[in-house]
């Protein structure tokens, strides 16, 4: 166990990946000699050669399609792609490329391929580059969806996405990339598809993840003190989506509160408050609720861009109301 | 090259053929569904192409793939048990006749996406680059596909990295309805590589031995380093885009003027003329093909129906 | 009012507006000479002529994006993308620009494009040609997503898209082009936004929209055999995303069941039902419960298609189950 | 051209490059927020581009976009506000440092996304085109745009449809730490033109004179229906890629080197010796360009924050 940031941790998953297995191999943007512009990848150009950390021109399409036919050769690509905001310039190579390969050939083809992308906003980058549409990813089977909240979770289900023989849109978050957190050294893995409740509490279940997840913890220091102890479950991932933490939890609190941090409509909030109504109707003693972006492009000016992502009052205001 | 060489890729021409009228029929009889395009017209180019490679060069293309799919030799049967949606297709009918493929053969499908296979393909030579395996990746797409922006990235990525790919356009002188001169601001394809700086070529679609020729120099330059090379083949798509095609945008006569040059009809002449069959051999080639093509069907037809099961399977490879 | 079909609607949407207003074109791949490839624009080339009937290339981005650029200008072009497995492609442009350049900008572009495409599956095209992911569209605010289920709405919402200022996608459904019904001559504007009541009932509300009204009234004839009688509410638009009728039949049923084509994960069901507890918690009986595809790529096999895509019977025994 | 256009031009450049030196410091103050893409090196591109346009013509470019804006008039005063996120910048606050527009001087935007404001070009040269209205429309891009799909698209949509767009590349030799030749298949970044059989052209993009009768020549004939054509800029970018760039890629040595090729001095001595301008008179320009952003500073703190209201408004024209 170090404690380490969630870059570091990131960063550390590929690196020992890379040690491991010569078939492992990154590309994307800027990944090489600048070093990723997270700066992840920095110092793996040195280190594994342009052969295996490969800059890329500003082809998105070409990113992950090319990322898919090397997979299918049997290599391990991890592509990135800059933000979750270029993905959908890729979205017809991964909706319908990697997420159909395996189906529609019955099965003959495989392709381990990992993409990861960063999301989020908060950071004033105005309203293409701010969005965290993780929810429209998830909705294609075929694809495995996973956004960490934690640096622990960010190398563990790196690590399991890279090792995976499905692909993985694997969703960093840009404002997490700073987080510390205690990191188990060397071999660690944590299974894709399974949540985890990440703080105990018998009062009310918040269901989140990614960023949000930090937002809630902070939500749910202060309501303790109130007396009020919130039960967080974090989803970790999207596709497929572990429910079991989430009903264990709400059948010993009976009231939920979701949080995400993209927009209500169609997202992550919808899916999860709607399961939980059909997997344990008879435990529900209030409405659960939905916290989640305003329904507006995120705008440039700090104050209005604040106003719209959810912060620990929003949390806090929400679980009061189904308390 | 062998005299059984030459027959056998009559054959497969033949057999091509054969199957695509046999398709056709089902089609209409409703025992085939979704969208059929027929090769038909088109023979020579994907024959003279696979011709030339070796076993460990890689082959993808788009949906107009049961041509590609015989010629990388892929078994009658399992190909039209997948027309039919039957469990023994080469898909286990899951893909129909868009999305064939066998990758024991190293033909990586059929992709019903119009370009969405150039990166892909881009990828597969990396795969060979990254192990430093000396094979070819031979990427077929129409005319059409070259106006499509996945086509710009997959040739700059393979131009930028040097990947062993041999860009195969066959151009049919259609995008469905659409003339490469209402698409396209060349309307010479070829001219398209030179955006990038590569070498490209154009050699006749409806004549299997010229582009044979052609594939087999471009496969050694490229298996040897060249980089990536463009190819351009000149063909004609004598039936409609897909089954139920009103072909309002051409005149019946431009398509019989095609077909005086009938692939088929131009290599038999030419193994006649050259003295390298005779057309009693010919005709026996036809009768076989038949026969598989008729066997084919009878195999599809007594396969079972894919096990209610397996919607659910192949949705992921773990859990 | 005339008796036709949802094509012969559309066309004759298309028609109207295009005599009306100059500045209204329409532009796709085989909207012209073919006369379009689900034959709606047939005649339109002849009519019109190519500067108002404009084939394009095989370019999906830089068909929505010169859409985009156009109606920038004040035109009003109607922009086809031949199905929606083919917008992914064009995702960028539609969720980067069209949804976002008249908020980013502060309000000085105004971009009345409408993007007509059409989803659905049923027709053995296979896993990337059969989709119904009408729901990650909707996701965005900026966008207006409109999906007809009858042919007078589609003439009727048809009509107030290309007159809106907003952008618009529009989603037709491959199989109901041949559905025919009662549709006003001439003059007939469906507001975008309206939900609306398809068929009177007591017992239970089915909300549904596109192909799965026909689905839902044909399930609702049979129930009402048996003396169920079932509510129909038919949202039409997806955003924005009218609830108030669904409510209002919700608080008379207290019984729902939401039945759409596409994946339920992140889809229309999640939302609606999400937003059914929200609104009228207090008037819930039985757990809401969703019909929708299975979690599959769609296979080519029509055996296989056919149980993957919710039918009559799987609405009917949904509704049974909330009763 | 008079001897005032001729500061005119000397004013913009200046005033651009005050105002950007200007911005860096609000950016380091914590000021300005998000993304900061500086045009410091590149000033006599947009000068002499935009010199060279009429007002009917229409410009877009990418998000490296506060000299564009400047030079199609947009007011400094609110420039400096959008950088602030003020109400009373020209996108009221929302947009920022990379969307800057004013529709009023034809100034269509910055655009975030690498090469998705190409496909808007053509569709904005459509508009005119439909209208009857002779005019031109005037893309700006970098080098590294020119390797994305819907660059590929918008180009060969162009063509084919004959639109009068000048597609105008700033070839700054990097797109962020990546030089051309590990990104393009083709260094010369003009032979893309080729590929669409494209009328193409070069020019130093450090002499603003130079661009100015580049640019009056081509727009002349676009105008008159040559139809689109390329015009290949080359110039260099002083500062990081935005605010932040380590600049790993390349050398100081190399940065200085092109200092030396400052546009502004160029500018500046060309004036002195074609005569046309006494040194005093220039430095009353920069005395004055230095005074306008010091007030546009002083507009901008002390401009108004937009009302909360604003987050909901202008999600849509109607409800
Ligand atoms: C991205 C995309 N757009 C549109 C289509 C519909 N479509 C299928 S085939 C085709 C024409 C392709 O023409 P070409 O590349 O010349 O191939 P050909 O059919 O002539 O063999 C089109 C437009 C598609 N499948 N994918
Ligand atoms: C589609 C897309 N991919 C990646 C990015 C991130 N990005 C922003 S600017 C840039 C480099 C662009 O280089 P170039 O086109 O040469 O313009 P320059 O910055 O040199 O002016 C990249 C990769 C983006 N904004 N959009
Ligand atoms: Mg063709
Ligand atoms: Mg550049």
């Amino acid at each position: 166990m170090t404690r380490i940031t969630m870059r570091e941790a990131i960063s550390q998953a590929l690196w020992e990946e890379m040690e491991k297995d010569p078939d492992v191999f990154i590309m994307g943007q800027e990944v090489g000699v600048w070093g990723g512009t997270y700066a992840v990848t920095k110092g793996f150009y040195d280190h594994f050669g342009p052969k295996r950390v490969r800059d890329t021109p500003i082809s998105e399409s070409a990113i992950v399609g090319a990322a898919i036919g090397a997979a299918l050769t049997g290599l391990r690509p991890v592509a990135e792609l800059m933000t979750i905001n270029f993905a959908f310039i890729a979205m017809d190579q991964i909706v319908n490329e990697a997420a159909k390969l395996h189906y529609m050939f019955g099965g003959q083809m495989v392709l381990p391929v990992v993409i990861r992308t960063v999301g989020g906003g908060g950071r004033q980058l105005g309203a293409t580059h701010s969005q965290t549409p993780d929810a429209i990813f998830a909705h294609f089977p075929g694809l495995k969806v996973v956004a960490p909240g934690t640096p622990a979770d960010a190398k563990g289900l790196l690590k399991a996405a890279i090792r995976s023989q499905d692909p993985v849109l694997f969703i960093e978050h840009a404002t997490l990339y700073q987080t510390r957190g205690e990191v188990p050294d060397g071999e660690y893995i944590v299974p894709i598809g399974k949540s985890i409740v990440q703080r105990p509490g018998r009062d009310v279940t918040i269901v989140t993840y990614s960023k949000m997840l930090e937002i809630s913890l902070k939500a749910a220091e202060k309501l303790s003190v109130e007396g009020i102890e919130a039960e967080i479950v974090d989803l970790r991932s999207l596709r497929p989506l572990d429910m079991e933490p989430v009903i264990e939890s709400f059948k010993k609190t009976n009231r939920a509160v979701i949080v995400e941090e993209g927009w209500p409509s169609y997202g992550v909030g919808a899916e999860v408050s709607s399961r939980i109504y059909e997997q344990a109707f008879d435990y529900v003693d209030a409405p659960i609720k939905r916290v989640a972006q305003k329904e507006v492009p995120l705008p440039y000016n700090r104050t209005l861009e604040q106003m719209a992502i959810p912060d620990v009052d929003n949390v806090i205001a929400a679980v009061k109301e189904v308390l | 090259m062998e005299k059984k060489e030459y027959l056998n890729l009559y054959h497969q021409m033949v057999l091509i053929r054969r199957l695509e009228e046999q398709a056709a029929e089902l089609y209409q009889q409703g025992k085939i569904g979704g969208f059929l395009h027929l090769y038909i017209g088109q023979e020579a180019v994907s024959t003279g192409l696979i011709s030339a490679r070796k076993p460990e060069d890689r082959v993808i293309t788009a949906y107009r793939d049961h041509g590609v799919a015989i010629n990388c030799g892929l078994p009658v049967n399992a190909v039209m048990a997948e027309l039919l949606g039957k469990s023994t297709g080469v898909s286990k009918g899951k893909g129909g006749s868009m999305h064939m493929a066998d990758v024991t053969k190293n033909f990586w499908g059929g992709h019903a996406i119009v370009g969405a296979h150039l990166p892909l393909a881009a990828g597969l030579a990396l795969g060979d680059v990254y192990r430093e395996q000396k094979a070819v990746t031979i990427c077929m797409f129409g005319d059409g596909a070259t106006n499509i922006g996945s086509f710009h990235e997959a040739l700059n990525l393979a131009k930028v990295w040097n990947l062993p790919v041999v860009w195969a356009c066959e151009n049919n002188q259609y995008g469905m309805g659409t003339t490469i001169e209402r698409a396209s601001a060349v309307s010479e394809i070829r001219r398209k590589a030179d955006g990038y700086g590569m070498k490209n070529d154009v050699v006749d679609g409806m004549d299997v031995m010229a582009v044979r020729e052609k594939a087999l120099n471009i496969f050694e330059e490229v298996r040897n380093g060249s980089g990536p090379q463009f190819l351009e083949i000149k063909t004609y798509r004598f039936r409609g885009h897909s089954m139920g095609d009103p072909e309002r945008y051409r005149k019946q006569e431009e398509v019989h003027a095609w077909q005086e040059n009938d692939p088929i009809g131009i290599f038999h002449r030419y193994l006649l003329e050259q003295k390298i069959a005779a057309e009693a051999e010919l005709q026996e080639v036809v009768v076989q093909a038949e026969a598989e093509v008729k066997a084919a069907v009878e195999f599809a037809e007594s396969s079972p129906e894919p096990a209610p099961e397996a919607l659910y399977e192949n949705v992921y490879v773990e859990g």
